[in-house]
């Protein structure tokens, strides 16, 4: 099921500014990939030129390659959403449907592309998703109310719910535990390790404890100044990431463990 | 020649026709054509009248461009549209009939009065806005013990093109050429400037809620208003069916049309007494010769219908018009016999 | 390349983009191909009158002679209603989305859409029959007291029914389009921007031009515009109300006309050379509302980066 | 201890703010003042109001500034204008509604709504006026031909125009095909309503022969005025909705057109609808271009590909302008009012009719 | 400068919803007191009753007092725009206005009380408090740009800055540095220590070591279960807290670090 990404000297642009440079970078089916890099220096502007989500954004645009399993996603006679609805997202900002109840959300991948599925089919999937996200015990009683009305973790982990819950063979999520709490957080890496056994996992993190728990391999991304674009800088298994870098910006980066 | 023939003979005609006849034209005419065809439909079942009135000059045009088969107008067809009317009519063009004849009133709001005498010219300087209040010496001289009020005139005129505008002025033109210098036309001169209102309605309306105002307006809706007596020759002729339908009598027939054609120009000076001037006088547009046999029928049938004595009648109880004079009414009848099935 | 296996996994769904796709653009192209053959039909028909001797044109001094006094007539109409009804509207859609209590906001909002519900002969007539004659007593103090601007000179119509008349009723019927589109837009301004201000200790009123004036902005310009489209074109309400005339400066005597009056009153008897002057008239006021729409749409277009689409 | 129970601490938080009842103490005064200004200008209600309202909005912001400054002021200056605006907007609202009930109650009985105009003359009317017998005739046949027309003025206009908005917004890149459409539609919301008739009855007129005149030619033309109106206000809902709830549904593998069917159009249906309703609103109380276009019916027509057609608002005006008895025009006038008040009522249901549909869609958030 | 908060009582509902209950707090004057406790438990809900932010939402109302330094927050008399413009808010999701440049972002909250502020004036403000959040050296090129076009944790960074720009005397900020990458949150976590100073603020965390470094007193929320009020289960000195805690749920939470 899963797919492999590689990724040929992306250059991505924000109209005239040019964001992310010079991006070369094979991520591997089955494993879990972490993207670190202090913040602005482009790391959801790259996550979104995987699933060819920047395209939403007005000026937003790329060169190079993404291959997925070898098939240039760019290639013209692509179609974004086949690319899509194999290659899922979380954003960064938690964006439930407003016009849809939760349970609707967690079923958005499915209702909304109008797939045929029976009720008993749904609320298992929709119990499946949101155990998976860690959310199914603090919402099951309101299933029906709008998912507006959730706290700020409770959204990003319906958000999650809803990615998995149309199983896409990759999976990127940017800054998934962001506004969770520990047990949460927990849970959520629990999911990803599960996750990977079938699908290819990219997370964004700040924290790098997190990506030494959860992740196989890290890539680092940083800026050299304002108005620069940002660059990979180093891109290896996650233990050598943070435990011998061969670079000093890295080094430097990891080094300084906050999180 | 053929059965619509007789239809004129008799005030009812006795075979029915079927079809539907559609016109367009005059909105003065409205109201009587809602009586014609009621009573026309009543007589013959299976015909449908439709009539739109969108005004005379629309009227004319959709007439002329095959888009109705006959128009109500409250003018004739002028020489450029009479030729017009031999591409769809056939080498005899159309027919000008007047079947509707109105006189127009003038009529003001003035509290306690109800009458009062007015010749040509100080009409004339009263809607030019050369005399302003009501008893300026140019009044009270026509109406010796009237009561005349130290009251500005307020004059009230028909915003819209229309065809009672130009009756009026044409009226003022011939009878007070010294004062009436302005163009003859539907619209109302734009140098004077007046209170004016859309439609009959509207200038009888703002009248009756202004004081001092003066206005022109189809008789049939003077309601309550005082109405002036105009002066013709030596006598102040009040309105009057009769006197209206005299004025018709006397017009002159215009040259250069087919000979049934019934085209009128109205002696405005006309000092024949008893005729009041002042008078619309609205026309049905035939064409002289139609595709086929049903339409003639239908046609004929309907045009008798209008211009025979119960028609007028009808009209006049529903309008408030005036009848055409008997004399009219055999001439139109013959004019209606002429129309044919096209060689 | 060809071996590329994303082209052909689409397949299934992707007809359904395509015809949706389709369909918009046919939508779209139909359109425009409409209004294009609304203007083309305008321009054949009022081509007599360009070629015509101005002898011929009404007013007998050639068509410019003859339109302008009603263009500035037009003109003067509409900016009466868009300078009564634009602040007015959007201070009633303000007051339904942010003042009113929620309970009742529903309730407002409806019952000033009824405005939108009246048809127009009854505005005119309205207008005619109710509003001119209270108005004439205004207008009586207004010359005698300020008289002294050009607007107010006297003396007062008799009758009320004048340019600002006209002007009002307008006012009136342009007030549920601004009203109602405003109101839409207001109650959209993302709540997360409204408390941002809020958090920062902001009045209501602060609020409003902090987070939701600012968000609202392109919204109402096209309200607006669709307001003015409204009051330009506007036939009946401003045949019945005003009683025109030729260009005065008062707006409380009669005098002055729109050009969709001017159609309505003199479309039923116009033919030839007449009715092409009235459809050129329209054209004039095609030109008109491209102007104001262009500055409209400049105006918008100078603040889309910060139009927080995203 | 007694001391401060005697005086309790002012609270930081009120400090400077006025009592609750200020604005009131402000309102009495400034109607008491109002009523002594109007008294010099020779009292009436209308000047009372006038200057009472104008005194209070002036004194209440000044008091406020004085004693909370400048912000709150301007705050409460602003809370003025806009209930006020409320306030004069409901003005000729009540003064219009009153008018149109007055005058259109008595005649909206059960004939008038279902029966034509057929076979009424103006002799009728002239017997009902002389022996003040119940009107006869109604505007069965308008209603008929409002409804008619209406319905594919609508037909037409609101798919295309929504799909041309969706074009304009999700679709096109700003090119020179949704640049020229932009211009059209915005040359065309200032179209005067006689034009589009003209043109409709032109366009018609060209391909089934000239005076083709049937209520779909009417609702062509209808369609011309509606189509700006619907595609600018869409235009501007679907502008507003976020991108971020369009980005949620592309990541999902959601294709765009079911993105905007299910996501982008749910969330703007409230104004949509709005926008829509205005829309008919406008078109169904149209006049000029019915009369050049659906020719004149006085008796019952359901077929709008075939013969003429009366609607309400032409009912009205040949009603006002051309009574059906010109020498006793009451029950012409007392007809055209009860057809407005149908017309009114019909606009006002279409209206509720369109927000529970709104309603049905609309985003299930708590505002 | 600086405000003490007392709570007493404390229920807040979202219409029947119970969703907190039963709070009493004293948060110091001059101190840092930090909420924790898992996802959905109420904290946010709490800190948006600290300035009557919670009347924004339909339904949501409290019952109890809240007395800034002694005075009733919810005393009928008190407007909330005074409570606010003491009691300054950062929110979990960044909320930038997009219709104003990154400038004007900042000066937003300033200009509501000083209309004309002078230009230099304004610069140099504008300069503190971007570099009191970190983020000046990242915009101080592109001041006039809007402030939509900045990656989410500049965006939390800016919102940062808009809330300091003011000098409220309380600061109240839900998760402020949950996009940020460590090197951002040490910059905010030192700024915080430097606001101490001078104002009283509180945070929301979710991370517990942030916790731990930065605040003086620590308050732990928790829910019983789904559909259950939200209970401040313990409050006191943050290294009691988390070194010995009094309450089996405290420990319980506090000792699964994960953050
Ligand atoms: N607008 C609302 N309407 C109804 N219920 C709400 C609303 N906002 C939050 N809730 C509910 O209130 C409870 C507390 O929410 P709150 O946002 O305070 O949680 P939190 O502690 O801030 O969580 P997190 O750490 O995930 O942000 C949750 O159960 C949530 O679902
Ligand atoms: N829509 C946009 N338009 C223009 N510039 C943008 C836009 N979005 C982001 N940028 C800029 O591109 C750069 C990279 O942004 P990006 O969002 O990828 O950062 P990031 O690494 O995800 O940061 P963070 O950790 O804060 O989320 C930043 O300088 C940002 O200001
Ligand atoms: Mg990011
Ligand atoms: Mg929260
Ligand atoms: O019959 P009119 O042309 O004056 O309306």
């Amino acid at each position: 099921m899963s797919k492999r990404i590689d990724v040929k000297d992306l250059n991505v642009y924000y109209s005239k500014f040019l964001a992310v440079e010079d991006v070369n970078i094979s991520i591997e089916a089955r494993s879990v990939t972490a993207f670190i890099g202090p913040s602005g220096c482009g790391k959801s502007t790259f996550l979104r030129t995987l699933n060819r989500m920047h395209e939403v954004i007005p000026g937003a645009r790329v060169e190079g390659e993404v291959l997925l399993d070898g098939d240039n996603l760019y290639d013209s006679a692509v179609d974004p959403v086949t690319v899509r609805s194999q290659i899922g997202m979380v954003f960064q900002r938690p964006n439930p449907f407003p016009t849809m109840s939760i349970r609707d959300n967690v079923l958005a991948g499915v209702k909304l592309n109008n797939k045929r599925i029976s009720k008993s089919d749904a609320d298992a999937l929709v119990e499946k998703s949101l155990r998976g996200a860690n959310l199914w015990n603090e919402v099951k009683d309101r299933l029906g109310r709008p998912g507006s009305g959730l706290s700020g973790g409770q959204q990003q982990r319906l958000c999650i719910a809803r990615a998995i819950a149309v199983s896409p063979e990759v999976i990127l999520m940017d800054e998934p535990c962001s506004a969770l709490d520990p047990i949460s957080t927990l849970a959520i890496e629990d999911l990803i390790n599960e996750l990977k056994s079938e699908y290819t996992v990219v997370i964004v993190t700040h924290n790098m404890q997190q990506a030494a728990r959860v992740s196989d391999k890290t890539a680092f991304f940083n800026i050299a100044g304002t108005g620069k674009p940002g660059k990979l800088i180093e891109y290896g298994e996650t233990t050598n990431i943070f435990n011998m870098p061969t670079q000093k910006a890295t080094e430097d980066y990891v080094s300084g463990r906050f999180g | 020649v053929d059965a619509g023939a007789d239809g004129g003979e008799s005030t009812a005609p006795e075979s029915t026709v079927s079809g539907t006849l559609t016109g367009a034209g005059s909105s003065a005419q409205n109201a009587a054509m809602t009586a014609w065809k009621t009573g026309f439909e009543e007589l013959n079942p299976e015909a449908t009248i439709q009539y739109s009135p969108d005004g005379s000059g629309a009227g004319r045009e959709a007439f002329l461009a095959e888009g109705v088969q006959f128009a109500g107008s409250d003018a004739y067809l002028d020489d450029e549209e009479y030729e017009a009317s031999k591409e769809i009519c056939g080498p005899d063009g159309a027919i000008n009939v007047p079947a509707y004849v109105s006189p127009i009133a003038v009529a003001f709001n003035v509290p306690g009065i109800e009458e009062i005498n007015l010749d040509a010219t100080t009409i004339a300087s009263i809607f030019a806005g050369e005399i302003e209040n009501w008893n300026d010496e140019a009044i009270a001289s026509q109406n010796e013990g009237v009561e005349l009020p130290d009251l500005p005139i307020t004059v009230v005129h028909r915003a819209d093109d229309s065809g009672t505008t130009e009756n009026f002025v044409e009226y003022l033109a011939a009878a007070a050429p010294d004062v009436w210098t302005y163009e003859v036309s539907g619209d109302w001169p734009a140098e004077i400037v007046a209170e004016n209102a859309q439609g009959t309605n509207g200038v009888v309306s703002t009248t009756s809620s202004t004081e001092g105002a003066i206005t022109y307006t189809d008789a049939s809706a003077v309601g309550d208003l005082g109405q002036a007596l105009v002066k013709v020759g030596e006598e102040y002729v009040p309105l009057s069916a009769e006197a209206a339908s005299r004025a018709v009598e006397v017009a002159e027939p215009v040259e250069g049309r087919n000979d049934v054609d019934m085209s009128l120009d109205l002696q405005r000076d006309t000092t024949e007494s008893g005729a009041y001037p002042i008078v619309l006088v609205s026309y049905h547009i035939y064409c002289s010769a139609y595709e086929d046999q049903e339409t003639v029928d239908l046609v004929k049938a309907f045009a008798s219908y209008a211009v025979s004595e119960e028609g007028q009648s009808t009209a006049e109880g529903s309008a408030g018009n005036a009848p055409i004079s008997e004399t009219l009414r055999e001439q139109a009848q013959e004019a209606i016999d002429s129309i044919q099935v096209a060689s | 390349m060809s071996t590329n296996a994303l082209k052909r996994a689409g397949g299934a769904g992707q007809s359904g983009d395509k015809i949706f796709s389709g369909a918009s653009l046919a939508a779209g192209c139909l359109i425009l191909a409409a209004l294009f053959s609304v203007a083309v039909f305008l321009i054949i028909e009022a081509l007599p009158v360009f070629g015509a001797d101005p002898s011929e044109i009404t007013g007998g001094e050639g068509f410019f002679t003859y339109i302008f006094p009603i263009v500035i007539g037009t003109i003067i109409a509409a900016a009466i209603a868009l300078l009564i009804a634009t602040p007015l509207g959007i201070g009633v859609a303000l007051f339904i989305s942010h003042y009113a209590p929620r309970r009742f906001a529903q309730g407002f909002g409806y019952v000033i859409d009824l405005l939108a519900a009246i048809p127009s002969v009854v505005y005119g007539a309205w207008g005619y029959a109710v509003l001119a004659p209270q108005l004439a007593i205004a207008y009586d103090w207004l010359a005698r007291n300020a008289g002294w601007i050009p607007i107010f000179e006297g003396p007062a119509s008799q009758t009320g029914r004048t340019m600002l008349t006209a002007g009002i009723v307008l006012a009136v019927m342009v007030l549920p389009i601004i009203t109602s589109l405003s109101r839409e837009i207001f109650l959209q301004t993302p709540s997360l921007h409204e408390e941002a201000a809020l958090a920062m200790g902001a009045t209501r009123w602060e609020m409003i031009t902090m987070a939701v004036l600012p968000f609202a902005r392109p919204g109402i310009i096209s309200a607006a515009m669709l307001g003015l489209g409204r009051a330009l074109g506007e036939t009946m309400a401003v045949a019945l109300v005003l009683s025109g005339g030729g260009l005065t400066a008062s707006l409380i005597q009669s005098g002055n006309q729109t050009i969709a009056a001017e159609i309505a009153l003199n479309f039923p008897e116009a033919y030839g050379l007449r009715l092409a002057e009235l459809i050129a008239a329209g054209l004039v006021l095609f030109v008109i509302t491209l102007a104001v729409n262009v500055i409209a749409r400049w105006i918008i277009s100078r603040h889309k980066e910060f139009s927080g689409a995203n | 201890m007694a001391n401060a129970t005697l005086t309790p601490r002012r609270s930081q938080l009120t400090k400077g703010k006025l009592p609750s009842y200020a604005m009131w103490v402000v309102l009495a005064a400034s109607v008491v003042l109002g009523a002594a200004l109007a008294a010099v200008v020779g009292f009436s209600i209308v000047p009372w109001a006038l200057f009472s309202a104008l005194i209070f909005i002036v004194a209440g912001t000044v008091v406020t500034a004085v004693a909370e400054g400048g912000r709150k002021a301007k705050n409460r200056l602003a809370l003025f204008l806009i209930y006020g605006a409320f306030l004069v907007a409901l003005l000729p609202l009540l003064s219009v509604i009153w008018t149109v009930l007055e005058r259109g109650v008595p005649g909206l009985t059960y004939n008038f709504l279902f029966t034509s105009m057929n076979g009424v003359t103006g002799a009728v009317d002239n017997q009902t006026v002389a022996e003040g017998t119940p009107v006869l005739g109604g505007a069965y046949h308008a209603i008929v031909g409002t409804l008619q027309i209406t319905l594919w003025a609508t037909l037409i206009s609101v798919p295309i125009g929504l799909l041309t908005a969706v074009y304009l917004v999700e679709y096109s890149t700003g090119g020179h095909l949704a640049r020229a459409i932009t211009f059209f539609v915005d040359v065309m919301t200032g179209i005067p309503s006689i034009v589009a008739g003209l043109f409709a009855a032109a366009l018609f007129g060209q391909i089934f022969g000239p005076g083709t005149r049937t209520g779909f030619v009417a609702a062509v033309a209808l369609s011309v005025l509606m189509i700006p109106v619907v595609v600018r206000s869409t235009e501007e809902m679907l502008k507003i909705v976020p991108n971020e709830l369009r980005e949620a549904a592309y990541a999902l593998g959601v294709r765009k057109w079911r993105t905007i069917t299910r996501v982008v159009i749910p969330t703007a249906i409230s104004g949509i609808a709005s926008g829509v309703t205005l829309a008919i609103a406008r078109v169904i109380g149209e006049t000029a271009p019915i009369l050049v276009t659906a020719g004149f019916a006085s008796s019952i027509n359901w077929n709008v590909f075939g013969d003429w057609m009366s609607t309400l608002p032409t009912f009205i005006y040949y009603q006002i302008l051309t009574p059906t008895s010109p020498t006793a025009i009451d029950p012409s006038t007392q007809r055209a009012w009860a057809a407005a008040l149908v017309l009114i009522i019909m606009v006002m249901l279409l209206n509720l009719a369109a927000r529970l549909i709104a309603r049905l869609f609309a985003p299930k958030t708590s505002r």
